[in-house]
């Protein structure tokens, strides 16, 4: 068994307009050192997925089913309790805004030794040292002084490297980043997402980056996952996803990230229509209102749900288009596109 | 025990019973004296309290417990006007004269305290002499001399520092000009008004012939106070005592205590028993809490003797228990609406008269609280217990006691109002008994088409300011005002002197006289007071009451009566004419 | 109770972030704010029961006199002949009976229902007026300090420091007491209505005035102010036809909520005795008169759960109109 | 910080000095429109028995002749450098900060509202720990569960705490609970014990007024805490909180509530200042002499000095209360910045 196994992870919020589906029978699994991409546009699932994971859930409304194995451990049917002390200590988070992810009225310094001294029966000063320890070793300079600075008084970037050693100040060996670097600059992002690698080499941990930009993933990623609708529509290597994609949704994710490498005077090429409901999930296949080849499945994908089916070694596809057609459609209509150049 | 004071007694008994059987109480004057041996463990009585001594002990020691709802006005003699403050001030000044610690009518006998005697006046009642005993002193040991008695009077003639006080002294006794008491006029000889010949003697003068000196000869202000402890405004905080108690401790707006004053010599003093061995006072407490505590015997007196509050009244009425240890005495208060003449159309007696008949005497006596705690129904201004009250009623009400309306309508018409007026009503906005009876005027003379409107104004300026202040009255059309008056002492100078002579008047504000404008009333007053024998002079006292109620000027409502619970650890209770409550200086404690 | 518990503000754990895109997207086009206001009041059972029962006392204050004379009972007469004349209280106790529904008052046997009805006039047109000029004055002053900022702003807001650190009550209690009988050319109830409203919605203006200014100053902002300035709109086109429109809501919660408080402020007014005149009725002024008699229980439970309730209507009401108008105000 | 203080506490004295000279002109002039004379406003410090030319003495002694600015100077001085008073025998100094003396009972009004102080003051402060600690309580487990029953009727109650006069509720427990019951559970008013003297019958003396006052407010701050912890527990930094694995006590109550404390800090000053400055209905409904009491005693008697005093110190409360509630914001928030 993997380090982390999720099988048919099913997460549904009933409300007063029907159940909301947010994560609708998501599997996979990830090891130790490896790190895997959750990819999707907002309302896909993927951040529920990681709250999921840590049991932040559990106690409110949110009705889970499926299994989640960490490390031999099953938690969705643990208790409450037990999950907790997990959090933190064996799993830990990176959350998208530090700035409104830490509270605003503690020092960062207090933050991380609050995190600390939960899973550590340390003295105050211990904790005190190994917090200025954390700040250094995320790249923080004066990581002493900073230590009694309040997030506002950092910059968004340092606030980022301040959350990464909160997470990571108690060794955790799961550590899952919800979209890291979207509120930063471009120019920071890339730092961070170097720390993070480095961290994660340095650490050992298993690393779930999610994120609605496959940029990110590129550089980070063992393994990548595609969720729509709260289900998976593909999941594969990292190279396998880049190289050869096979869902028409992965394509449009492909065709609407804006590359440097590109002709200026060439259109992105964005996925039409918004994100579905996730209380009248459309039938058939949730992302045929959307598809540009939905009628090429002869009316399947309105009616069926199609299975996530396994085309070559671990690369999982969830389409009613044969295989054949698939390749063909990427290699003679949507590469050539993207590699214009 | 009991038979023995009746015996005294009888002649007071008589009208204290007469009076309570007119209030519908069961007044009785048969005692249970019968075998049990302990005199206090007789059986109460409702009202047993007006005609014997209940609880009668001469047991020393205790501490006897009392609450006053409101502020005491001042605990300095010369600035003190309550009749329950001069009930308690005995216990710790004596002054010349004072009224006698006994039961209902015996109370009102004047007796000697620090003088040797009743006052001697010269031919022409225009000087008065009395001797001082010896031996009496001040807590500090310092003997008392007839020149503390004096300095004690001058220094009340400062109205400015003591503005609560009477002012009999200041009119009475023959001042030199320019005088303005020891304070501001230190050097000024005041020998024309007092003389003290000797350490012993004082000499009054007075500016005219006054047949009843005496009753000034009691008034606090001869309470002497020694002119090296004299504090002036502050003398209050702690008054030097010549009387068995002196001051422990006093907390102006809470309370003091009273402990026993070893300086007080009982050779000198047979009027005082002193029993208990101090007394604990509150003040500003809650008024139903006071009453609860005395009916719970965790209290033994509401001090100023006011009865209990509307909200234990029926718990008192209904027991019978509770109502045995109850008293319900009339006081000399009479509760009246004045009748401004000044203000049209009142200038005619006609329709002043068609007030007098248009009031529903029933609703007025519900108002001041009903025939238990609030009075008898008056019907004309000297309450029963003052010599010179007789009974007449000028206006009668009708069978039900209701108004004689067709009589009213009469004397509108008589008035060329036949279809009625509009005026106002003012009262003390603080004073719940003065709006209600208000409120009941406005609804019976509404009934003739006397239209009246409300006009509360703070107690504080009341007289000063607004109804008592002639000018703003006329102007503000206060045709009628609310008004009340106890008797200063227990003679018909004392209860009319101040609200019906037209020269008490005066046009900037501040007497209580507010409407009896009438130069014959004036005349009576003044051979009155020149009256030496007392039969003409409470002859004379009549003749002005049927006067003013003949004027119309004042619309007598209720003569008070009050309901008063006794303590269950006091000893000693009995209600003191003079004062129409129990009597502070006799009672001890079990 | 207070509030409808709404999907998103409700919900204490991570909500998935498609709610509230995917479900109220739709729902939310082509509505007027009242729209919206409407239906969300609609469905707010609590605050409709209070609205109900504003309109309830409304009527009952405006039908006053036909009420009471269906009952045949004036609230200023007197039923001596009811009352023990010993004990001051109702012969029966309470005096409750078909023609005196709520019982009489001790001491002249007044009929309770027709003063309680009779107090709701006083007690909802002083508040209503006082509220009036309170958000008259708020308004004005609030609008004027954030719109034109700078000097004006700090002056108004030093103003209503000011006012905010007056003991209020205590100067209410002051003047009123101390004003004459006629003035302005008014007299008896009018009179004192008049000063009532005065006292009481001058005081209370900084209330809503902060408010509003707070709005202004940050409607003052927003583009489509900076799109009427550039299209070159004058401070006074601004202010009537951008800012106060947009500020209707918050007004019109803050005035209803600012409706209760008057009314309990009057109660305490006349409780404290400056109130209306008597034999007028007021809540207040009753209550005043049954603390002597609190062993005759039923004289002080009328009038205080006639404050009560009133009070009560409003705010369940005025709390609902908040959530409708705007969810997220506290 | 400090310069910020400074000017504050300087605003602070500009606006007690501007509060000061409306309430002087106030009642300068109000009894003056009302028909008052300069002898009239005199006669009340002479009594009713004083002749015309006393009254007319004291008038000119008091400076009630005086213009009103020249009245309002001589009060301004007594309370910065005090005053002296004739008290018949002797002149004596008030000292600064001298409100004058009471025509009523001829004390100086200072020590009165010293005395008076601690009464207000234990009422003050015993309610506010009560309705701190109950209505924020019940705000958080409300707002824990925001719809369910508990909820529902706890924001009920609230809701009924802040609808019901407290003049009317003080009756209603006094009745109930204390007159004439042999097992009081309260001194029903006019009794007040120091709390260094029986700090047993000090509180037995006041529990009645504390739950009463404590009733009315705690609503509120019930439903305020209620509002605020529905905002913050949406926070993401809650969501940090519990992914650090913290327990829910803690994620509630030291990342939640102190979150959402910045709005119960300022209500709580300002209530709590104006509190000090007299709860005018609750001490007359419990007859507590406190400030509030005084302060009726005072306009009933129309007693101007007193009324000034009270108005001043229960001013002084309110500025004093803002001004602590600004620094405490910088407390609090620690992204506030005081200049």
């Amino acid at each position: 068994m993997s380090f982390l196994e999720v099988k048919d992870l099913r997460i549904h919020f009933p409300t007063d307009d029907g159940l909301v589906k947010s994560v609708d029978g998501l599997s996979f699994s990830l090891e130790r050192g490896k790190t895997l991409g959750i990819v999707g546009e907002s309302g896909s699932g993927k951040s529920v997925t990681s709250l999921g994971i840590l049991g932040l859930h559990k106690g409110g409304r949110a009705r889970i089913s499926g299994e989640i194995w960490l490390d031999g451990e099953e938690l969705v049917g643990a208790s409450q309790e037990h999950v907790r002390t997990l959090r933190g200590k064996k799993m830990a988070m990176i959350f998208q805004d530090p700035l409104s992810a830490m509270h605003p009225f503690y020092t960062v310094g207090d933050q991380i030794i609050e995190a600390y001294r939960i899973h550590n029966d340390v003295s105050k000063k211990v904790a005190r040292k190994h917090a200025i320890d954390m700040l250094g070793r995320v790249g923080i300079p004066q990581p002493d002084r900073r230590v009694d600075s309040y997030p506002h008084e950092f910059s968004g970037g340092m606030r980022q490297r301040a959350m990464i050693a909160m997470a990571l100040c108690c060794d955790p060996e799961l550590l899952i980043a919800d979209e890291p670097t979207t509120a930063l600059d471009v120019t920071v992002q890339a730092q961070i997402l170097d720390l993070m690698r480095d961290l994660q080499r340095d650490f050992n941990a298993a690393l779930i980056i999610i994120t609605h930009d496959l940029g990110v993933v590129a550089e980070l990623s063992d393994d990548i996952l595609v969720m729509y609708g709260g289900k998976c529509v593909e999941y594969g290597a990292c190279e396998d996803i880049f190289e050869r994609p096979e869902h028409p949704y992965t394509w449009g994710l492909l065709g609407s990230m804006p590359r440097l490498d590109r002709e200026p005077t060439e259109r992105l090429m964005p996925i039409k229509g918004s994100p579905p409901s996730l209380i009248n999930v459309p039938s058939g296949c949730a992302f045929h209102p959307r598809c540009a080849f939905e009628e090429r499945t002869g009316g399947l994908s309105t009616t069926q749900v199609p299975e996530l089916l396994e085309t070559e070694g671990g690369h999982l596809v969830r389409c009613h288009l044969p295989r054949e057609r698939r390749r063909a459609i990427w290699e003679n209509e949507i590469k050539p596109n993207l590699e214009a150049s | 025990m009991h038979r023995r004071r009746l015996g005294v007694a009888a002649t007071g008994a008589v009208l204290a019973l007469a009076v309570a059987a007119c209030g519908g109480g069961s007044g009785s004057s048969t005692s249970s004296s019968g075998g049990s041996a302990a005199g206090s463990e007789s059986k109460s009585e409702f009202n047993a309290a007006l005609t014997q001594v209940v609880n009668p002990s001469d047991k020393k020691g205790g501490i006897l417990k009392l609450a006053n709802p409101g502020d005491w006005d001042s605990l300095d003699p010369a600035d003190t006007y309550y009749g329950y403050s001069w009930n308690f001030i005995r216990l710790y000044g004596r002054s010349l004269l004072m009224f006698k610690s006994a039961v209902g009518k015996e109370g009102n006998q004047l007796v000697p305290d620090l003088a040797e005697d009743l006052g001697t006046p010269s031919d022409d009642a225009k000087t008065w002499t009395y001797r001082i005993k010896k031996g009496i002193k001040f807590e500090d040991g310092t003997p008392v001399t007839s020149k503390d008695v004096k300095y004690a009077i001058e220094r009340s003639f400062d109205k400015e520092v003591f503005p609560d006080g009477y002012t009999y002294f200041n009119d009475f006794l023959d001042w030199p000009k320019g005088y303005k008491g020891p304070y501001k006029t230190p050097d000024i000889n005041t020998d024309s008004a007092i003389e003290t010949p000797d350490d012993h003697t004082i000499v009054f003068h007075l500016k005219q012939p006054l047949s009843n000196f005496d009753y000034f000869a009691q008034l606090p202000a001869t309470i002497p106070v020694p002119k090296d402890k004299d504090t002036g405004a502050k003398y209050k905080e702690h008054v030097i005592s010549t009387g068995p108690y002196k001051f422990e401790k006093n907390e102006i707006g809470k309370g003091f205590t009273l402990v026993r004053n070893d300086q007080w010599d009982p050779a000198t003093d047979p009027n005082r028993k002193a029993l208990p061995d101090g007394y604990e006072v509150s003040t500003n407490v809650n008024a139903d809490d006071v009453d609860n505590r005395i009916l719970s015997g965790d209290l033994d007196v509401e001090v100023t003797g006011v009865g209990v509050q509307s909200a234990a009244l029926g718990r008192v009425l209904s027991d019978p228990a509770v109502k045995a240890n109850a008293d319900n005495p009339v006081s000399t208060r009479l509760w009246y609406t004045s009748v401004n003449g000044n203000v049209p159309p009142l200038d005619n007696i006609e329709c002043r008269r068609a007030v007098q008949y248009a009031t529903d005497k029933v609703a007025l006596q519900n108002a001041w609280g009903g025939e238990v705690a609030g009075g008898q129904i008056a019907t004309s201004l000297l309450p029963p217990a003052i010599p010179g009250h007789e009974d007449f009623n000028l206006y009668p009400p009708g069978p039900d006691n209701k108004g004689d309306l067709e009589k009213a309508k009469q004397a509108l018409a008589a008035c060329g109002q036949p279809n009625g007026f509009e005026t106002n009503i003012a009262y003390r906005a603080e004073r719940p008994k003065e709006k209600a009876a208000a409120e009941a005027l406005q609804q019976a003379l509404g009934r003739v088409g006397i239209k009246l409107t409300l006009k509360p104004f703070p107690q504080a300026d009341y007289f000063g300011t607004y109804a008592g202040n002639p000018g703003y009255a006329k102007k503000n059309k206060l045709g009628l005002a609310m008004n009340g008056w106890q008797s200063d002492w227990p003679d018909g100078f004392g209860f009319l002197q101040q609200i019906v002579d037209s020269r008490v008047i005066r046009e900037a504000g501040g007497s209580s006289n507010i409407s009896v404008r009438d130069p014959e009333v004036d005349k009576l007053i003044d051979q009155a007071v020149r009256e030496t024998d007392t039969n003409a002079r409470n002859a004379l006292w009549t003749a002005i009451d049927k006067k003013v109620m003949e004027d119309a000027f004042i619309l007598p409502n209720v003569w008070t009566k009050t309901l008063l619970v006794r303590s269950k650890n006091a000893t000693n209770i009995f209600v003191n004419d003079a004062y129409g409550m129990y009597d502070y200086l006799g009672m001890g404690v079990k | 109770m207070t509030a409808p518990m709404d999907v998103t503000g409700g919900d204490t754990h991570a909500t998935p972030e498609a709610v509230v895109g995917a479900s109220g997207g739709k729902a939310i086009q082509g509505r007027s704010l009242g729209q919206i206001a409407w239906m969300r009041l609609k469905r707010d059972k609590v605050a409709l029961t209070g609205g109900l029962i504003v309109v309830f006392l409304i009527l009952v204050a405006v039908f006053a006199p036909v009420i009471v004379g269906a009952f045949g009972q004036d609230p200023t007469q007197f039923n001596s002949d009811l009352i023990d004349s010993s004990t001051m209280a109702p012969k029966t106790g309470t005096g409750i009976s078909a023609e005196h529904l709520f019982g009489i008052e001790p001491v002249n046997g007044r009929d309770i229902f027709s003063r309680v009805v009779y107090g709701a006039r006083i007690s909802l047109l002083i508040a209503f007026l006082a509220t009036l000029l309170s958000a008259a004055i708020g308004t004005l002053l609030g609008v004027t300090a954030g719109y034109f900022g700078g000097v004006v702003d700090s002056i108004i807001s030093k103003a209503m420091d000011v006012f905010l650190a007056f003991p209020i009550l205590v100067f209410a209690m002051a003047l009123a007491g101390t004003v004459p009988d006629s003035a302005f050319g008014l007299t008896g109830d009018a009179l004192r209505v008049a000063l009532l409203v005065f006292i009481i919605g001058f005081f209370n203006w900084p209330y809503i005035g902060r408010i509003v200014r707070g709005q202004t100053l940050s409607l003052r902002e927003r583009e489509f102010v900076d799109a009427a300035r550039s299209l070159g709109a004058r401070g006074p086109y601004i202010i009537f036809r951008e800012l106060l429109p947009n500020l209707v809501a918050p007004i019109l919660v803050y005035a209803t909520l600012l409706i209760p408080t008057n009314i309990l402020f009057e109660a305490a007014l006349s409780f404290l005795g400056v109130g209306v005149r008597p034999p007028t009725p007021t809540w207040g002024g009753m209550l005043s008169d049954a603390v002597r008699f609190y062993t005759i229980p039923h004289f002080m439970f009328f009038p205080g759960m006639a404050i009560f309730i009133t009070v009560l209507a409003f705010n369940l009401f005025g709390d609902g109109l908040r959530d409708a108008l705007d969810p997220k105000a506290r | 910080m400090g310069t910020y203080i400074i000017r504050r506490l300087i605003w602070a004295a500009v606006m007690l000095t501007i509060v000061s000279i409306i309430t002087f002109a106030i009642f300068f002039l109000v009894p003056r429109l009302a028909g008052a004379t300069p002898e009239s406003l005199a006669s009340r410090y002479v009594g009713r028995t004083a002749t015309a030319e006393q009254v007319k003495d004291a008038a000119e002694q008091l400076g009630f002749n005086d213009p009103l600015i020249v009245q309002y100077g001589r009060f301004a001085k007594g309370i910065v450098l005090g005053a002296d008073y004739n008290y018949g025998p002797s002149v004596e100094h008030c000292p600064a900060p001298c409100f004058g003396y009471s025509f009523l009972t001829r004390l100086p009004v200072w020590p009165d509202l010293l005395d008076r102080l601690p009464v207000t003051m234990s009422l003050a402060i015993g309610a506010a720990v009560i309705w701190l600690i109950a209505g924020v309580a019940t705000g958080v487990l409300s707002a824990l569960k925001p719809g369910s029953v508990f909820d529902r009727a706890a924001m009920g109650i609230a809701l009924a705490g802040v609808s019901l006069p407290i003049f009317f509720t003080g009756i209603v427990s006094l009745v109930v609970f204390s007159y004439g019951h042999p097992f009081r559970i309260t001194a029903p008013g006019g009794s007040f014990t120091p709390f260094s003297e029986n700090p047993a019958q000090w509180a037995y003396n006041l529990i009645l007024p504390w739950i009463t006052l404590a009733f009315l407010y705690a609503a509120g701050y019930a439903r305020l805490t209620r509002a605020g912890m529905l905002e913050t527990m949406n926070e993401d930094y809650i969501r940090t909180a519990r992914a650090k694995g913290l327990s829910e006590r803690v994620v509630v109550v030291k990342h939640g509530l102190r979150g959402a404390l910045t709005p119960i800090v300022t209500i709580f000053g300002l209530d709590f200042g104006l509190l000090l400055g007299g709860a005018v209905l609750t001490e007359s409904t419990y007859s507590l002499p406190g400030i509030g009491k005084y302060a009726i005693d005072a306009i009933t008697n129309q007693d101007l000095p007193k009324v000034m005093g009270v108005t001043l110190v229960a001013a002084f409360f309110v500025v004093l209360a803002n001004l602590i509630v600004d620094l405490l914001y910088a407390v609090v928030d620690p992204r506030v910045r005081l200049g």
